[in-house]
């Protein structure tokens, strides 16, 4: 045993079956073990993120409503933005890692992944300049063909990127006004909401040309609309609160920004009662019925991103409340699918919990426990 | 409180002033994060190791001690993997990103050193009376 | 706001100060924030590590004893090992990260940080091949003169890799028999446990010459040795429990192995009670007072890596029992400091706390909540 | 159970040989991590997107439902972070790391394709009667 081999020229990778086990270490099995691979995807098969309270590594964890179990899950990094295409063919991240756990070389990237084997099919480098901030679900889009994708800069500018998923590289970065959300209403068009209060409409060509032009201001300043509004790609539908309730609807299918009858969700009477909007994803749109799902809760001010245990139904279209569903415990985020039997997802931050319920009845089918460690956003490929 | 951030109540924002290392210190009125004193660092200083950021939210914050009201700038305490202990989540005043200087969860690391943009812990200073 | 502007030939760093803010995210500020730095570090300076249940990403705090303060933390990759120098100026880990998150490509290295600011005084790139499980003690050490560090491989074979923390650099992999752990008795000679029941003397020279001694077999194949022996570095004293409670007593001061007399720490009535080691590290030494601390219950057989209630104290020269604490909660891993008045420190993996005592009277002094997501290691400089 | 691995108990090992995701399922004797059935695999194949060890370390656990005791060859899934859902920690006939064979806190993904080494959850086939 004396002296030293040599020690062998290309390194030990430390992951070779250890030569003092041999064979001990490789039994032959009755079972035969593979990889799985999850079903084809369809309205109920949604993604939960874990942004971990601002850890540098996220899970981002597949889960079919049908059954209330978990498919599989993908790793992101640092606030990874999840992304889903409408076709339900691939998902995605756009991530930030670093060298040294949390310091050194900064890497941005965009992954995607199969949606049913999860393997990654594409892992494309972007400047290292996405915006760092909670995870808000339409701050990385993809245009309706699913063939690129849109991801926002806040520093040094405004500033959007353009990402050639089908071609698997970055383009170019688009320079924007102090705007912000990425809502596409083409594959060359996408519209922002904008500090001013207006909506951007922002169109590029091949060669990087940007054409900005801006909505009337829709909104009065002390009019505050939560960062995280509804919004459905397939309707061209915005659906976007204040903290107070009332639901601001924009109308990009045609193109142009259009401006439908905004309502209040809470009556005066429930305003009196401190009825207010509160969580983090509180409102959801289910397309086929044109139905709004709102969290509320009574609740003092500035408390909008706190937990809510009732869901508001209101028609999109006449304003009018259709019923009111009470959780009995502390939901932050919510999620509906888009078929005709409708579920509605309600995530427990708290509990790392997402609640599966009947969106029509209210009544539960589910619940799928320890989803990481923080769990806070819901999105899904039909929208 | 678990690790979890803790975040306020409905009930609303009921400040005291004398535990720094609880989420309803009144400084604390705007935080989304973690207490750096709790993670080796104070109210008003970063823990060993961070990098200190020169930007920051702002937020009116209420001091029942003086029954004075204050304008903090939450400093973030960047190039670490999140402290975890003593979260918090407190939005009095808080707006939307739209408008950035007031949103608490943007990750206020900009233009600290070696580039540093991951969330360790925030430091609450005082610029003055609000 | 039309037409884009030529995208910087640098890329944005996405760290700048955003140019659409301007003076208002830099406020003048009446305190003057500055970054601390930790006190000089003394025998109750102590380092958490929290090994997160094999997450890819670890936390080590650094505790101080006298206040139940946490002064900091450093971020480690997949179960990185900790260690620190005997003269309290350093501290470091032994860690792996991946370039995306958990896969891609793999990146060992040590990081030695400076003890009281935190900050990185050596970043030494190692072959991707540590051993990569639970993390235990004694697997990556520190030569007496804190000048070398040893860390070992286990696959593809038994070796030991050798590192120049003085010069920063990694130096060679050392051929080791079929042997674990890694305890210096001098700065070119260290023992390891064999798996024939052996103890190894490995010494190698500065051309990597490397020279194995094994003493003779000291222990039954049934006698289990626990994956987490106590070890002073200082006394040159190796404190081995078995499953059972029986302790061997290794000196390797002399440069040679010396087997003391073992002893059982459950009487003949007790382990007809059932009562058993239980814990990740459940064993401690002082050295001044020669006290071994051991992590006991009432239990069934194989449950030796599930917490326990009480902590045994003998004397290691006369195997008699001191004493013994009850901590009244589930405890999994112990240590103490090496002053002579000293602490035991007890930490509950489960409770993610760890419970700072008099380890004399058992007298609870401090607690530290929320140490990670499951803590389990404890180590410090004066050992 | 908390994303904490729940240990088994001090009492012992009561195995039961109904449900798959819980920790005192029969196979599980010598588990130590995250029960692949709860991370988008089953008892025996691994999630999707994940590597299959081809090495394992073994146990003999015995099965209430036929009185029959079973060699069991745990293979880890890897080149994921750890699942985090359903974390076991069970120490039947577990043996420490000088016997690795028997050793369950090693990392068992030695041999997976791409050397994938990093830990997400294992499942339990089975080699033969013990």
């Amino acid at each position: 045993l004396a002296g030293g081999a040599a020690y062998a020229q290309e390194g030990p990778r430390g992951s070779e079956l250890p030569k003092q086990l041999g064979q001990e270490a490789t039994s032959d099995l009755e079972d035969n073990p593979v990889i799985l691979s999850a079903p084809e995807p369809d309205a109920r098969r949604i993604y939960v993120t874990d942004p971990a309270h601002f850890a540098v590594t996220t899970q981002h964890f597949t889960v079919d409503g049908n059954t209330g179990k978990v498919l599989g899950m993908v790793d992101g990094g640092f606030l990874a933005n999840p992304f889903a295409s409408s076709d339900g063919s691939f998902f995605g991240i756009a991530s930030t890692v670093y060298s040294r756990v949390a310091k050194g070389q900064r890497d941005d990237y965009i992954e995607v992944y199969d949606s049913k084997t999860h393997e990654v099919i594409a892992d494309i480098d972007i400047p290292e300049s996405r915006f760092l901030v909670g995870t808000y679900p339409w701050m990385t889009t993809l245009t309706p063909d699913s063939k690129s994708l849109l991801f926002y800069q806040f520093t040094p500018s405004p500033q959007v990127g353009l990402v050639d998923i089908e071609n698997k590289k970055f383009v170019r970065m688009l320079d924007v006004p102090d705007c912000y959300h990425i809502f596409p209403s083409g594959n060359d068009t996408f519209f922002m909401h904008c500090r001013s209060g207006t909506m951007a409409k922002v169109t590029f060509d091949k060669d990087g040309k940007v054409e900005v032009k801006e909505t009337e201001v829709f909104h009065a300043e002390d009019e505050y609309l939560i960062n995280t509004p509804a919004f459905s790609l397939k309707a061209g539908q915005i659906v976007w609160p204040t903290y107070e309730g009332k639901i601001f609807l924009v109308d990009i299918s045609s193109g142009e920004a259009k401006f439908g009858q905004h309502f209040d969700v809470f009556t005066e009477e429930e305003k009196k009662d401190n009825w207010r909007v509160g969580g983090w994803l509180p409102v959801a749109y289910h397309r086929g019925t044109n139905e709004i799902y709102l969290l509320g809760d009574q609740r003092a001010k500035w408390t909008h991103k706190y937990s809510s245990r009732f869901a508001f139904v209101h028609d999109a279209k006449t304003g009018k409340r259709i019923r009111k569903i009470d959780f009995g415990r502390d939901i932050d985020s919510i999620a509906v699918s888009q078929d005709d039997n409708p579920q509605l997802y309600a995530l427990s931050t708290g509990e790392k919990t997402l609640y599966i319920l009947d969106a029509a009845t209210g009544k539960e089918q589910h619940s799928v426990p320890e989803l990481g460690h923080g769990p806070q956003v819901i999105i899904a490929h039909d929208n | 409180r678990g690790a979890h951030a803790a975040a306020g109540t409905r009930e609303g924002w009921k400040p005291q002033d004398t535990d720094v290392t609880q989420c309803d210190y009144w400084r604390h009125c705007s935080i989304d994060g973690n207490i750096c004193d709790c993670c080796g660092g104070s109210l008003t200083n970063c823990p060993p190791g961070t990098r200190l950021s020169p930007s920051s939210w702002i937020a009116s914050c209420f001091n029942p001690g003086d029954n004075q009201s204050y304008l903090i700038a939450y400093r973030d305490c960047c190039g670490k993997n999140v402290c975890g202990r003593c979260g918090c989540l407190n939005t009095e005043g808080e707006l939307p990103v739209y408008r950035p200087e007031f949103a608490n969860d943007i990750i206020w690391c900009f233009g600290a050193e070696d580039d540093a943009m991951t969330y360790h812990c925030t430091i609450s200073p005082i610029v003055g009376k609000a």
